[in-house]
């Protein structure tokens, strides 16, 4: 019980100390200077309409790969927890969805894809991009496993595209260096026509390369909580 | 400093004798007093002389070791060396012996040089009753020296000199300039430690005749014996005429002096007579008692009343 | 606080959130709620980093033909927040996914879900 | 094309690209999958090195920008000597771990993959300069972490996982808040411009913006008791993951720390305290831990904290200057010793310390095991001695001793439970267990090349002065090399090599130091030439022999303390392990160290304080201490007093003299009980003399000299032990030394030097002839023995001189110490202190004639009837200890001439040395006089008895012929008094040899293993409960700086 109080005191404390913050806080009328700067600047220098993207893809360029090898790491966490020595016992097979869903899988699977690629490949122009395009394609996977429980994965094909999309990112980020003004520069390829598919430099090429990335992990990622996994 | 030896060697042998002849008179005298104290005739008082001769005319000895036969040697030695770094007579060339070489410290540390080679030598004969012994008077030794020594200070601080030459020197001039009366707690403590030295009762543990036969020498007869005999009168001598240079204004004639250390003698000899003997434990904690605290007092007292 | 602020109001509710998720993690005994106590102290800072980007007024930063180009500076909101919790919400979900698979060992090797009955190293 | 592979960023390229692709190679091509991964391993380790080397030889620090754009625009990088250091020293750690886990890995691409990218991950949390980007590298070190903790498929593991995840998840979620606010106040991401603008950074908001920075960072660093999980993964998970979550993960946290602290200023007291309570804590704790991982997870912990707080201190002290040196010095060594001894953990597969007995069987094993241990205990030549050093003296400089206090208690506690273990491994085992394969050696074998190299880097730094100290060892691993050799070929190597280094540094030594320089090194090559005689080939022992003789000569020559203080520790260790050598040493070892470290703390606190008042580390400039020249003198003096085996501070002595192999006991005892005597010299020469608090300090030195004296006498009278009774009688010898040195004047002096160079002659003697009569007896105890003058008579004489000698009997040289002794005493005024030095030097008469007693007179054991005599290399420097003795018996003014001449610069002088006369103030005295007086006097007697036998038949008779109440003794072992020999004495005094310091040292040592055991109650095993203590520090930090103000 004196370790519940405890709890409670610590979390009023806490409370005490956010309300520190917000009670202080003020909400801001304007940019700040480096935001500013990217505002004024951004479309510019990197061709990129959606700003969000033109910071995550080139300007904080490094964090966005950081971020990718943190999701690489958490599929090869959870893929050496899970499939070395027993991983889930699954005792019983999971059970069949009912025809319904499985045929409205059918349909609704590529289309899912196909959105999942429209939002990575318009990651510049639109809200959207890598991650969030490799989410929509992950959760096509759980679509699939969640009418088919038993469906397989090509874990080859699945791995291969995973890490060529990830070494491909990390070669573009040195040709970068090599062409361009540094690592992750996206003006190795032309900017190209402000606000059109093919435009932003590299941006579109790194997050396809993203978005398959995110894709395929996340959907090895499902399949080895789903169990029963190679 | 240059000396002339032989002359210097000359004067020595002479003080030796004396004081050896003293000393064996002495002892005479000592059990005889001793005898009267306790209702005997007790023998005469030319005893030891003949106890000595008759020791000296043994035919046969036999021997337990090289160093069991030196024993006796090094005991000897220890007792004329003890008197040769002892001056006997103040102020004169001819009893000041071989006083040149070396302070008080000298003459107190050489005292356990006779001691030491006697211990080993009796350690050599096998007899556990030397081992026993000697065990006993080396530690009742350390007990009594505590006093002694701290009575030692004392005087050293009073007169603030090592020389025992100096030391007589400033006893002079009157009964009332004696250590005795100008620093008479240490003299208290260095005459209780007395007691110690000169193994009589109560403090005679270590040669305790009844449970191990006369101690250390138990193994020593004739030549040795004699000898041990003669250390005995020298040492008994020069340890006198210590306490006598040291705290009874020394002697400037011989007369002075036997009276002196007849006197300082009898102290030891009264109390003997008159106390049982203390089991070695009890003498040395009776020593490192009120003898110390004596002691402790006499350095107190001689550094806050007699310095300033 | 001076007014009552749009964002003011998200960024209280993200603390709120937090608190909440830490009470799940700390109370609750069931490995999964305390992943998911973990999740809502992931969203609350969400909350919080969008709120804290959040300019009065503004529109989202995407300069297209709603947003005049040079007035943009002064309508559209930080960009960079916006960029963050992106970064930020995946790496919460990497870890989300971490901790259920642990739980989901853990389950296989001890039979349970209890935070109690997973004391076994200790001093 | 070189510009492209040698760019810094290619370490995260690198690493990154291959982490990605390994995977593909899966299942196909094994051999090059793992030749990738080491290649790739290597080059990460290369790299850095590379830079590490241009950038200390000047070159400019490397900015890296990343997208073309500059900072704060884009994220940037920067490659400076600090970041070059703590990435060589990752990636290298990285290179070996990986080679150690290579079959762990081996069938698991993915494990491979995320082992490089988790180095990848520490490299860019030190590279990084853009706040947000630390975040991200934070958190792909703790995910890479999280998934290789998952390689062990224990319960204990798991479970462990599991509550490291939630508490670093909890803290990166800290840290990630604290970037958000510290970005809405200053409108930027990147450090260095969040630095320009850290005054926005204020007010509430600010508060709590640094409060989580720091306990983000904080809560990484794994502070106590918010880190039970983090002790529970090194416990649980493979010990080669374990090593590289201990030094490099813990290395991307501290770099953290480098960063966010100028960000933080006000949080820093709060972070020292936290660093210093962790330190201290988890040494503390580390004593009650019997599990070899989990000890190092302790021992891991408290290093990592003691390089955050050195950071911390030294950035409060605006000491930046020192940072490389200490806090790099301290992170190598951290990192290099604890990967090292984490790897030997595994490649043992020992759970428990105690089962780690047996390792003496394998030298080369224990000889890894124990210099990784000398290293983590902050011992030269490894970095961490010179870092603690500088670390000392820029504390002691700042004002900062309570810190220096805490740290070295810190230090000293952890060196307990290191050298335990040592001590463990040092048993004889029953089974020997398998060696491990070589493979898994190897990396330990590279860590302890790397720990030398590191070392003497650090070493360099310190000029080539410093340097020239190293050489013995240097010499000592090239001795070690040849350790194959027959035993007695080595000794005389070893006597070679210290005499041509004796005659090489002789005429460089001059007065005080020529003096110790014939007592150190010739009285040390006498007693080593005694090793002789034994002809087995004594593994190790005679390379530690010529580093302990070697060392002598580095602390003669020593001009600075820093110097000095290297040649002591030389000599503490060396000694450690020469003592660990002997058959029943085991059980001392343990206290000898921890003494003898806790004495080199102590001079190395007060020489930090030295400096500080000073500001030299000129061992002559001491001189140059005015205020706090008290504390000084008082801490360097308990330091050596603890050494010399001071009254109370003992307890270790009789032990370790004993015990140790019985040459060795007279190199301990005669030779390098001098060391310390040299040391309070110096200290006393030159601080003793400054009044104030320096009396009083020197006042109490001279009392507890001389109840050393007294006490130590006292109790060797008590023991049946031969070793142990001239152990107890060095301890009190030694205390008549410290005595006279404590009087602070030219006779005391005088006498103190002379009673040194006395000591080292009879006591060497006495050692010596000791171990002739406990090689011919077997036995060690006396009453065993009895009557061997028959068998052995020179050694029976040997020792006679020497107990003459100890005594004081005039005419031989003891006489002299004591005079100059008591006149010393008398001239200071310190007359019940004479009073007690005279009790003292009867006492000893007790234990002097028992020795040679029970040991050569009374009765022969009947087994003994033939033994011989002592072999002939015992007997040759027994017979030079005598010669030398009789010599300066014969002219003790050869002896005190040069003292006083030598001593006179120091002090006023009051002793005069007139031809062979003596003088002092009060007294006089003509050794050379005496000892014709005595020899005549001798003759006398001598000659007397000649002449009577030459008419008496002298009859040599047979053992049993003694008067014995008219019988025949029954056997020799009921006629030789010697058991038990002081029973009265004991009855009369016994009282005051209560074993008071036994007890005292038991109570400190239970007392600090119940605290330790009451600390650890903390960590209840609970995820919940750790969680909580992570939320708490939170708050605590927070109200504890900031509040709600």
């Amino acid at each position: 019980m004196a370790k519940r109080l405890l709890i409670v005191l610590t979390l009023i404390l806490l409370a005490f100390m956010f309300w520190d913050v917000a009670g202080n806080y003020v909400e801001k009328t304007a940019l700040e200077a480096l935001p500013g700067r990217y505002v004024a600047q951004g479309p510019d220098e990197l061709g990129a309409p959606n700003l969000v993207t033109a910071v995550v893809v080139t300007y904080r360029g490094l964090d966005t790969l950081g971020e990718v090898t943190v999701l690489f790491l958490s599929a090869i966490a959870v893929g050496l927890l899970l499939t070395l020595g027993g991983g889930t016992d699954a005792a019983e097979p999971p059970k069949r969805a009912s025809e319904i869903v499985e045929t409205a899988v059918e349909y609704l699977f590529p289309i899912v894809i196909l959105l999942g690629v429209y939002i990575f490949a318009n990651g510049h122009l639109t809200p959207g991009g890598g991650f969030q395009g490799g989410a929509v394609i992950a959760s096509a996977t759980l679509l699939l496993f969640l009418s088919l429980p038993q469906s397989r994965l090509r874990h080859g094909l699945l791995s291969a595209t995973e890490s060529l999309s990830g070494f491909g990112y990390v070669v573009i980020g040195v040709l970068g260096i090599a062409l361009a003004g540094g690592f992750l520069d996206n003006r190795v390829l032309p900017l190209g026509e402000y606000g059109r598919l093919f435009s932003a430099g590299a941006i579109p090429v790194i997050y396809t390369f993203i978005g398959l990335k995110v894709g395929t992990e996340l959907s090895a990622v499902l399949e080895r909580f789903k169990g029963n996994a190679p | 400093m240059t000396l002339d030896w032989p002359l210097q060697i000359g004067y020595f042998l002479l003080n030796l004798t004396i004081v050896g002849l003293y000393g064996m008179l002495l002892s005479g005298i000592v059990a005889r007093t001793l005898a009267k104290v306790q209702g005997r005739i007790g023998i005469p008082v030319y005893q030891p002389f003949i106890d000595l001769f008759k020791n000296l005319g043994k035919r046969t000895a036999v021997s337990h070791g090289a160093m069991f036969y030196l024993g006796p040697v090094f005991r000897l030695a220890g007792g004329i060396g003890t008197l040769a770094f002892v001056p006997v007579l103040f102020g004169s060339e001819m009893f000041s012996n071989f006083n040149m070489a070396g302070d008080l410290l000298l003459a107190m540390y050489f005292m356990f040089f006779g001691q030491l080679g006697m211990a080993i030598g009796a350690g050599e004969s096998g007899h556990p009753f030397s081992a026993i012994g000697i065990a006993r008077g080396l530690g009742q030794m350390t007990a009594y020296e505590v006093p002694f020594a701290l009575a030692i200070i004392a005087i050293v601080v009073q007169y603030d000199t090592l020389s025992i030459n100096d030391i007589v020197a400033a006893q002079q001039g009157g009964v009332t300039h004696w250590t005795l009366f100008t620093n008479p707690l240490a003299v208290a403590a260095a005459m209780l430690a007395f007691l110690g030295m000169t193994g009589y009762s109560p403090f005679d543990v270590m040669m305790a005749p009844n449970e191990i036969p006369i101690g250390p020498p138990t193994e020593y007869h004739s030549s040795y014996l004699a000898m041990m005999t003669m250390n005995r009168a020298v040492f008994a001598g020069a340890k006198l005429i210590l306490f006598m240079d040291l705290f009874f204004g020394g002697a400037t004639n011989l007369i002075e002096l036997v009276i002196k250390t007849w006197a300082i003698y009898m102290v030891a000899v009264v109390v003997g007579a008159a106390f049982p003997r203390y089991r070695v434990d009890q003498s040395i904690r009776f020593f490192l008692r009120y003898p110390t605290l004596i002691g402790v007092a006499a350095i107190a007292y001689t550094q806050a009343v007699l310095l300033p | 606080m001076n007014e009552l602020s749009l964002s003011a109001i998200t960024l209280a509710t993200g603390f709120g959130l937090l608190l909440i998720g830490m009470w799940g993690m700390l109370v609750r005994k069931h490995i999964i709620r305390i992943i998911i106590g973990f999740s809502l102290i992931d969203t609350g800072i969400h909350m919080i980093m969008v709120s804290l980007g959040y300019t009065r007024g503004g529109t989202a930063p995407i300069i297209d033909a709603a947003v005049e180009r040079a007035t943009a500076v002064n309508t559209v909101v930080d960009p960079i927040p916006s960029a963050l919790v992106l970064t930020a919400i995946v790496i919460g979900l990497g870890i989300t996914a971490v901790m259920l698979a642990y739980a989901v060992q853990i389950h296989t090797h001890k039979k349970t879900l209890s935070i109690d009955d997973c004391t076994d190293g200790k001093w | 094309m070189v510009d492209a592979l040698i760019n810094p960023l290619n370490l995260v390229i690198v690493g990154l690209g291959i982490g990605f692709l390994l995977p593909l190679v899966d299942g196909r091509s094994p051999a090059i999958r793992r030749g990738l991964f080491h290649l790739t391993l290597a080059y990460q380790a290369l790299l850095p090195l590379l830079w590490l080397m241009w950038l200390a030889d000047g070159a400019a620090a490397q900015e890296i920008q990343t997208a073309g754009f500059g900072p704060p625009f884009s994220i940037n990088l920067r490659l400076g000597l600090e970041e070059a250091l703590f990435v060589a020293g990752v990636n290298l750690a990285a290179l070996l771990g990986g080679w150690y886990l290579g079959d762990l890995l081996r069938d698991r691409a993915a494990a491979m993959s995320a082992f490089l990218i988790l180095a990848m991950g520490i490299d860019g949390m030190i590279m990084t300069r853009d706040l947000f980007n630390l975040f991200i590298f934070i958190e792909i070190t703790a995910i890479a972490t999280y998934g290789l903790l998952g390689l062990e498929r224990s319960a204990a593991a798991l479970t462990a996982g599991f509550k490291y995840i939630i508490a670093t998840s909890l803290a990166s979620t800290f840290f990630l808040l604290g970037v958000m606010l510290f970005y809405y106040l200053t409108g930027t991401l990147n450090i260095d411009g969040m630095r320009e603008q850290v005054g926005l950074v204020q007010g509430p908001i600010g508060m709590v913006a640094m409060a989580l920075l720091v306990a983000g960072v904080v809560i990484e660093l794994k502070p106590y008791p918010a880190n039970g999980w983090g002790l529970d993964v090194y416990e649980s998970v493979p010990p080669g993951i374990a090593a590289m979550v201990s030094v490099g993960v813990s290395a991307g946290a501290l770099f953290a720390l480098y960063k966010v602290l100028p960000l933080t200023a006000p949080y820093l007291p709060a972070m020292a305290a936290i660093a210093g309570a962790t330190f201290l804590v988890s040494n503390i704790i580390g004593l009650k831990q019997k599990k070899a991982r989990r000890l190092l997870g302790y021992s891991s912990i408290g290093q990592v904290s003691l390089v955050a707080l050195a950071l911390l201190l030294l950035t409060r002290l605006d000491q930046t200057a020192a940072i490389p040196l200490v806090v790099g010095g301290l992170f190598v060594n951290h990192l290099v010793a604890k990967a090292g001894l984490f790897w030997l953990a595994g490649a043992l597969s020992r759970e428990n310390i105690a089962d780690w007995h047996g390792l003496r069987a394998r030298p080369l094993l224990l000889v890894l095991f124990g210099l990784l241990l000398a290293a983590l205990a902050g011992l030269p030549p490894f970095p961490g001695f010179w870092a603690k050093w500088e670390l000392v003296m820029q504390l002691s400089a700042g004002g900062m001793s309570a810190w220096v206090a805490l740290i070295l208690i810190g230090s000293l506690v952890e060196a307990v439970y290191l050298f335990r273990w040592f001590g463990h491994a040092m048993q004889p085992a029953d089974e020997t267990a398998s060696t491990p394969a070589m493979p898994q050696l190897l990396p330990v074998v590279f860590a302890v090349l790397g720990l030398f190299g590191s070392g003497h880097i650090a070493a360099r730094s310190f000029g080539p002065d410093t340097l020239a100290t190293l050489l013995p060892v240097y010499v000592a691993i090239a001795l070690m090399l040849v350790d194959g050799l027959p035993g007695r070929l080595k000794a005389m190597l070893t006597l070679a090599i210290v005499a041509i280094y004796s005659v090489f540094i002789a005429p460089e030594l001059a007065g005080l130091h020529r003096l110790f320089g014939i007592l150190l090194l010739g009285g040390g090559l006498l007693i080593a030439a005694a090793s002789l005689y034994r002809d087995d080939s004594r593994h190790g022992y005679y390379p530690l022999l010529t580093l302990l003789l070697l060392s002598f000569g580095g602390l003669l020559q020593a001009e600075t303390s820093l110097q000095f203080f290297v040649a002591w520790e030389f000599i503490t260790l060396s000694s450690y392990m020469l003592l660990c050598m002997g058959r029943g040493a085991a059980p001392f070892t343990l206290s000898y160290l921890i003494f003898s470290l806790g004495s080199a703390f102590l001079l190395l606190a007060g020489f930090g304080l030295a400096y500080a008042h000073s500001g030299s580390a000129a061992l002559a400039d001491l001189v140059r201490v005015q205020q706090g020249s008290g504390w000084v003198l008082g801490l360097l003096a308990v330091g050596f007093l603890t050494k010399a085996g001071a009254l109370g501070l003992h307890v270790w002595l009789p032990g370790a003299y004993a015990e140790a192999d019985d040459d060795f006991s007279a190199m301990l005892s005669a030779v390098l009980g001098k060391a310390t005597i040299f040391g309070l010299f110096i200290a006393v020469m030159q601080l003793g003399v400054k009044g104030g608090a320096a009396t009083a300090v020197m006042y109490v030195v001279g009392w507890v000299g001389l109840l050393t004296a007294f006490f130590g006498a006292l109790m060797a009278i008590f023991q049946e032990d031969i070793k142990r009774m001239l152990a107890y009688s060095s301890m009190g010898q030694v205390g008549y030394m410290i005595a006279a040195l404590a009087t602070g004047t030219h006779m005391g002096w005088v006498a103190a030097g002379y009673l040194t160079v006395n000591h080292l002659l009879f006591k060497g003697l006495l050692f010596l002839v000791a171990a002739g009569v406990i090689l011919r007896v077997g036995q060690r105890e006396m009453y065993r023995m009895g009557g061997l003058i028959q068998n052995m008579p020179f050694s029976f004489f040997a020792m006679l001189i020497a107990i003459i000698a100890l005594s004081g009997v005039p005419p031989l040289t003891g006489f002299g110490g004591k005079w100059l002794l008591i006149n010393a005493l008398l001239e200071k005024g310190w007359y019940w202190q004479a009073g007690l030095a005279f009790f003292a030097s009867a006492v000893a008469f007790l234990y002097l004639f028992r020795m040679i007693h029970t040991v050569f007179l009374g009765q022969r054991k009947r087994a003994h009837k033939d033994l011989r005599e002592a072999p002939l290399p015992l007997l040759i420097p027994q017979g030079v200890l005598v010669l030398v003795i009789l010599v300066f018996s014969v002219q003790p003014n050869w002896l005190v001439g040069p003292l006083a001449e030598i001593m006179a610069g120091h002090a006023p002088q009051t002793l005069v040395v007139n031809g062979t006369l003596v003088q002092s103030g009060l007294g006089y005295w003509d050794g050379f006089m005496i000892i014709n007086v005595v020899g005549a006097v001798f003759m006398v007697p001598l000659l007397m008895l000649l002449v009577l036998s030459r008419f008496m038949h002298v009859q040599k008779v047979k053992q049993f012929n003694i008067v014995f109440a008219a019988e025949r003794p029954e056997s020799p072992e009921t006629t030789h008094y010697a058991y038990d020999f002081y029973r009265f004495y004991e009855r009369a005094l016994g009282f005051l040899i209560v074993p008071r310091a036994t007890a005292f040292w038991n109570g400190v040592t239970e007392w600090s293993h119940s605290l330790g055991g009451g600390l650890r109650t903390f960590y209840t095993g609970n995820g919940q409960t750790y969680a909580l203590y992570v939320l708490l520090y939170l708050v605590a930090l927070y109200l504890a700086v900031g509040g709600s103000t």
